[in-house]
């Protein structure tokens, strides 16, 4: 089994790796990068932990291969905040509480961003459904969609 | 040192305490920063793996790894045999639980585990160890288990309290209670009587268990790991492989949840292991499948009530047996089950009998408030239906019969002052009891109690010389607790929050802290922290009083400064915390304050739950309309995160009643092990969790706090059952209430 | 002298005797008291137990100070999650 | 192992063909990359498809669509001319998995797969969808109910791939509705899933129907008795019953960790006609 030499672009940063063909994004981004912001939960793209967007689409990084990463786009948590600023949801999450253990947040983070991204303005029921693919065990997600919300309505009135 | 400033709690008026700052450690959880405990790594770093056992129950004949050990990139490779023996009896058992000895007692149980240059090789290393297994009968349904002919899985384990005759199976036999049940029952003027059960069910902690152990050539270890107590770990690995407790320095990492499942070891003394054989660190993390079928789930449970009321709602007597299976070693939590099932309530005859019982299932580790809600469950769902058979409104029936101060608890000692009329009548009071429900919905509310408890705790609180605050304490922050401690610390210091800093220190930096559990840490933590607040504000009044030239007894500490106790002890501006630190090394040397303590005198703590729910009749799926949590928190520290522990204990307690379970085949093998089929609550499952924090101070704690944590998953069971059976006009009495069962319980109405 | 309740399973090892007197000022006279006197709980008390002074519970500390007219209640050992 | 991603279908087929040892398509990779963790799958070869444009593209084909392999669920969702034509196709198609598993996920994947429970399948069977397989020996058109054969096992030849599926031409007054039951509101493996795809005339009485169900048995079913019950009526009380009993009489699904036989046959029914008056309002409802 030979190595994958794989060219890509991680949070704006150039970056190349190897990777064997059956290794995981999460495992290139963890092991290989250093960028442990992703988590791993499962393994099995059902708890959403990993959450990474993939050319702009939020996807489960356990459940891509590295060596499909080749020419495309990754963003992660570490790239959410610009240099000392947080993102507006990331503000907020610490703003409501939104966190407990804290393992499931960068996951909700990059999802929440991608549906605000499409969806600027969500309902209550919107955000759920959208982020039913996120487990938190923590909070019972009160104060997750409230801080979503609110991030949302900040976000708009900023334009 | 005299813990005596106990009674300010009540009256005292809080400047930080009570309100909603950030939490010092957010910056880095939001933004990928913290580390959890498979996001550490060491230089030279290996990788651990474990092989598990496929069968339920089966004699271990041998073990040959030599075809393992002869793989390129395989370091060690370890198995029962490479461990010391250990005496005690509770060690021995979490040993074997970590690695099996003569026989493998469960699906998953650990027999093997190599360390290895990566982690493909070491996946192909544990495929080449061959195991001879003798496969055995095996029982994994605790009525079952209790047959007197069912598969042993011990011989001659029980302990002196199970009369003889029963299954080997049986372990232990607790009784509790008073009166005399069989007159009370006689007063009723109906006697219920009903059986109940109630799978096992997962903490469900996102973050896998995760270590990484490094053990030198002269014995001294290392050991990161994700934990609820760094010293629980350090003191049983010590155990468990005959090392000094001084010699092994664990490190917590970040916490990715633990819920009482991350309380004992699994990994940790295999690691550390393969270290030492290896030479090198080794990392261990599970997967998703080991987690569920190899950690520490909780009991399911067998419970028969027998409850009389009276028809105006006057509860009569109360009668329960329940049988627990905790798995494959003994300890299943049915004390405390016996202990807390009738703990709301004042009864005059009162009695739990409880059985601990082994199957093979993995060890059962502690899950919030261990025991309690299944028991609740049975006993909120026959007072219930006792409630409603008579026309009576369910939540008058409870505050009728509602312990309060002076009232013996059912598991024995009189309450002092407790909140759980409060509760009730908050909960009467509020809007969703008298909102209107629809068709097919339905209104149920239950209550549940846990004890807390407090224990061994040290805080070190340190003075920097730029008047800056840094606080060391040993337990885990599973859910903002270094907000509370730096919340207390600010109050008690008269100093912005901001100015404090709370760490979590190693085994070394410390001494002895019980674990993050009980819901101890807020309680006992933050009463070691403000002990060593005024240990440091002490010795700071001692040298201003040391530089005005005064009697240290003519100066008093107010608002975050030292003066003097009145005009006749000279005239002298308040040196301010700030000012005294910048002179620290001028008047005797560094100031810090610090407490090492058994924090006892924890309150206990009651709720009461309100949940609303819609069936589907056609199809037996429930959906929660609205929820309600209202509970005694004593004092809320910080109301953000007390809110948090009610919101997250109910959305477990509604997992548990609708869809949570461990499902085992034919086979006894597990058949869910993952959040696919293991079916945790999602977002689109909930409304949003109201709260109510209502503060009856606890008078053994300064500030007045009890412990929040385990008490919300308590009640969700039964008043999520309850409004399932007031939606339906059927009432399930088994959990979970998954829509086969629902609609079959529908369609036989 | 204090008073001290059992609970059942306790009771039941000493021929159901709920509640007995035992001489003892601090939690560690009480519960090495409780042991010589009667034999039969020494099992459940080595296992651990936890004691309620006056509603309030404690686990380990010896020194906790008993009053003769303390209500003392031995609970099977608490534990959390 | 190794992982090749060739960018057009001939280069995949050759690859397919010329692989040694066992070679796996990989389009979204949301089963395949789980069954491999959990070691039920050991390819020597993944065959990553999504490098060929051909197969990301939704095509207008004689008035149906035809839609490529590679082609992921939020990407047929956000195709306003699909939703309006296949409603029902693609609200099955976005209940597999979550937003993130959306991302990746594709119809082909899904009916390859062949689960018995795949959610697309029974609204593609409902819809009389074709496959379109390629392979050494050419193209080949099939009709999506004879791909898959039983859990986890499809009618392809080695060497064979499904490159795209055809919806038909959608007539007026037509419409599909896909309803699926699972214990919790997502994330859930399909416990019973029906399909219902109809036509009706001027006058409200339906013309055409299919009616497809899944998860009840080893494959999707397609149930011409329940769609017999519809025809001819205007899916009144009566129809709606006969329906109902028809997906129950069919359905002959087992007990396992998601569902008793009692449960699924009883719900089929339900979701059937759920569906079905979900269709018939879509197809512009009783005249």
């Amino acid at each position: 089994m030979s190595a994958i030499h794989v060219t890509t672009t991680i949070n704006n940063d150039a970056t190349e790796f190897l990777c064997a063909p059956d290794e995981t994004l999460l495992d290139v981004l963890r092991d290989r990068l250093g960028l442990t912001g992703s988590k791993e939960g499962c393994g099995s793209g059902d708890c959403g932990a990993c959450s990474v967007m993939l050319d702009g689409r939020l996807v489960c990084a356990c459940l891509v291969l590295g060596a499909e990463a080749e020419g495309r786009t990754v963003a992660t948590i570490e790239g959410m905040a610009v240099g000392e600023t947080l993102h507006p949801l990331q503000r907020k999450f610490l703003e409501h509480a939104a966190l407990q253990c804290g393992i499931c947040t960068p996951g909700f983070l990059i999802a929440a961003k991608a549906l605000l991204e499409r969806h600027p303005d969500p309902t209550e029921e919107e955000a759920r459904y959208w982020l039913a693919g996120n487990l938190c065990r923590c909070t019972g997600y009160d104060k997750i969609i409230r801080a979503v919300l609110d991030a949302a309505a900040e976000m708009r009135e900023a334009g | 040192m005299a813990l005596d400033n106990k009674t300010d709690a009540g009256k005292r008026q809080f400047k930080i305490v009570g309100t909603r700052p950030l939490r010092p450690d957010g910056v880095d959880k939001v933004t990928g920063r913290a580390r959890f405990g498979a996001d550490m790594s060491a230089p030279g770093m290996l990788v651990g793996a474990v092989l598990r056992s496929p069968h339920p129950h089966a004699q271990i004949r041998s073990i040959d790894t030599t075809r393992a050990r002869a793989l390129p990139g395989v370091h060690a490779v370890v198995t029962r045999a490479d461990f010391p023996t250990v005496d005690d009896a509770a060690i021995a058992d979490i040993l074997d639980n970590c690695m099996a000895g003569d026989k493998a007692l469960y699906d998953g149980h650990a027999v093997a585990a190599v360390a290895a240059a990566s982690g493909a090789v070491a996946r192909h290393a544990l495929e080449l160890i061959a195991v001879d297994y003798a496969p055995l009968p095996f029982v994994t349904d605790v009525d079952a288990a209790m047959k007197p002919d069912a598969p042993a899985l011990h011989p001659s384990r029980a302990d002196e309290t199970v009369p003889p005759g029963l299954s080997a199976n049986v372990m232990a036999r607790h009784q509790f209670g008073h009166g005399d049940i069989e007159a009370g029952l006689a007063a009723a003027d109906r006697v219920l009587e009903r059986s109940y059960r109630t799978e096992a069910t997962h903490q469900g902690y996102i973050e896998p268990h995760a270590c990484l152990a490094s053990v030198g050539p002269d014995g001294k270890a290392d050991l990161w790991c994700c934990t609820q107590g760094q010293y629980m770990v350090r003191n049983t690995c010590a155990a468990i492989l005959g090392m000094e407790q001084g010699s092994l320095r664990v490190t917590p990492s970040e916490i990715g949840g633990g819920f009482g499942g991350k309380t004992t070891v699994f990994l940790e003394p295999v690691a550390l292991l393969l270290s030492k054989k290896a030479g090198r660190p080794v990392k261990m993390v599970m997967s998703r499948d080991e987690v569920f079928r190899a950690s520490g789930p909780t009991a399911s449970t067998s419970i028969d009530v027998r409850i009389g009321m009276t028809k105006d709602g006057r509860i009569t007597a109360g009668f329960a047996e329940l049988r627990y299976q905790g798995g494959a070693y003994p300890g299943s939590p049915v004390d405390m089950g016996s202990m807390s099932a009738f703990a709301p309530y004042d009864l005059e005859h009162v009695k739990t009998i409880g059985w601990d019982v082994v199957t093979n299932r993995p060890k059962q580790a502690a899950y919030r408030a261990p025991g309690a809600p299944m028991a609740a469950f049975a006993v909120e769902s026959a007072i219930d239906e006792l409630a409603r058979g008579f026309g009576l409104d369910p939540l008058e029936v409870r505050l009728k019969n509602a312990a309060r101060e002076g009232t013996r608890a059912s598991y024995g000692p009189t309450f002092p002052a407790i909140g759980l009329e409060a509760t009730l009548r908050a909960a009467k009071d509020h809007p969703h009891w008298s909102a209107p429900l629809g068709p097919n919905q339905g209104r149920g509310v239950a209550c549940g109690f846990w004890f807390n408890f407090g224990g061994d705790t040290c805080v070190s609180l340190n003075i920097t010389p730029d008047g800056t605050v840094t606080v060391s304490e040993g337990n885990p922050d599973i859910g903002g607790s270094r907000a509370s401690m730096s919340m207390m610390a600010a109050e008690e210091l008269g100093i912005p929050y901001e100015k404090v800093r709370t760490i979590i220190a190693d085994t070394g930096s410390l001494g002895q802290n019980d674990v993050t559990d009980g819901s101890r840490v807020t309680f006992a933590v933050g009463l070691a922290t403000i002990e060593a607040a005024r240990a440091a504000k002490r010795e700071m009044c001692k040298r201003a009083a040391q530089v005005w030239g005064i009697d240290a007894d003519a100066v008093i500490w107010e608002d975050g400064a030292v003066r003097p106790v009145s005009p006749n002890a000279g005239k002298h501006p308040p040196m301010t915390l700030a000012e005294i630190a910048a002179i620290a090394s001028n008047t005797g040397g560094p100031i810090a304050g610090h407490c090492e303590v058994n924090a006892e005198g924890a309150g206990v703590s009651f709720g009461t739950h309100i949940a609303d729910t819609e069936v589907d009749p056609e199809t037996g799926a429930v959906k929660i309309l609205r929820y309600t949590v209202l509970q005694d928190a004593g004092k809320a520290v910080h109301p953000d995160y007390v809110e948090g522990q009610f919101q997250g204990g109910a959305v477990q307690g509604i997992g548990w009643a609708l869809n949570e379970e461990y499902i085992y085949g034919d086979d006894g093998r597990l058949q869910n092990a993952g959040f696919l089929d293991y079916r945790i609550p999602v977002a689109s499952d909930l409304p949003m969790i109201d709260t109510v924090i209502l503060e009856i101070p606890n008078p053994g704690h300064p500030y007045g706090v009890r412990g929040v944590g385990e008490t919300p998953i308590v009640p969700p069971l039964a008043a999520v059952a309850n409004a399932v059976s007031h939606a339906t006009g059927v009432r399930l009495t088994h959990l979970p209430i998954s829509p086969p069962r629902l609609l079959a319980a529908i369609r036989a109405k | 002298m204090p008073r001290v309740k059992l609970w059942g399973s306790l009771a039941a090892s000493i021929d159901g005797q709920s509640e007995v007197e035992v001489r003892a000022r601090t939690l560690r006279e009480l519960l090495d008291t409780l042991k010589q006197e009667y034999p039969a709980l020494r099992p459940q008390l080595d296992r651990g137990v936890s004691v309620a002074i006056d509603g309030v519970i404690y686990n380990d500390d010896w020194f906790t100070p008993i009053r003769d007219d303390s209500e003392v209640v031995l609970l099977a050992r608490l534990k959390g999650g | 192992m190794q992982y090749i991603s060739p960018t057009t279908v001939d280069e995949a087929v050759h690859a397919l063909s010329s692989a040694t040892g066992a070679c796996r398509i990989l389009a979204g990779g949301t089963d395949l990359l789980v069954q491999m963790r959990a070691g039920m799958k050991r390819p020597d070869t993944l065959l990553d498809i999504k490098r060929i444009d051909a197969l990301h593209q939704i095509t207008a084909e004689d008035g149906g669509w035809r839609i490529g392999a590679a082609v992921s669920g939020a990407e047929m969702g956000e195709h306003a001319a699909l939703v309006s034509d296949w409603p029902g196709v693609v609200e099955a198609v976005n209940l597999i998995g979550s937003t993130q598993i959306q991302g990746r996920a594709t119809m082909a994947g899904n009916l390859c797969n062949a689960s018995p429970a795949a959610d697309s399948v029974p609204a593609l069977v409902a819809a009389n969808a074709v496959a379109r397989v390629v392979g050494p020996h050419g193209q080949r058109d099939v009709a999506v109910l004879d791909i898959p054969s039983g859990p986890g096992k499809t009618t392809l030849e080695p060497g064979e791939f499904v490159a795209s599926t055809y919806l038909p031409a959608r007539g007026a007054r037509s419409a599909d509705a896909y309803l699926r039951f699972i214990p919790r509101t997502e994330m859930d493996i399909a416990v019973v899933g029906a399909a219902v795809s109809l036509t009706l005339d001027a006058d409200g009485i339906c013309t055409a129907a299919r009616v497809a169900l899944g998860a009840v048995a080893p494959k999707v079913l397609l149930v011409e008795a329940a769609a017999r019950a519809l025809i001819g009526s205007r899916l009144d009380a009566p129809a709606l019953d006969a329906l109902a009993e028809a997906c129950s009489a069919a359905a002959k699904p087992i007990a396992d960790k998601r569902g008793t036989v009692e449960f699924r046959t009883q719900v089929a029914g339900v979701l059937a006609r759920r569906a079905t008056l979900i269709a018939q309002t879509r197809a512009g409802g009783p005249a």
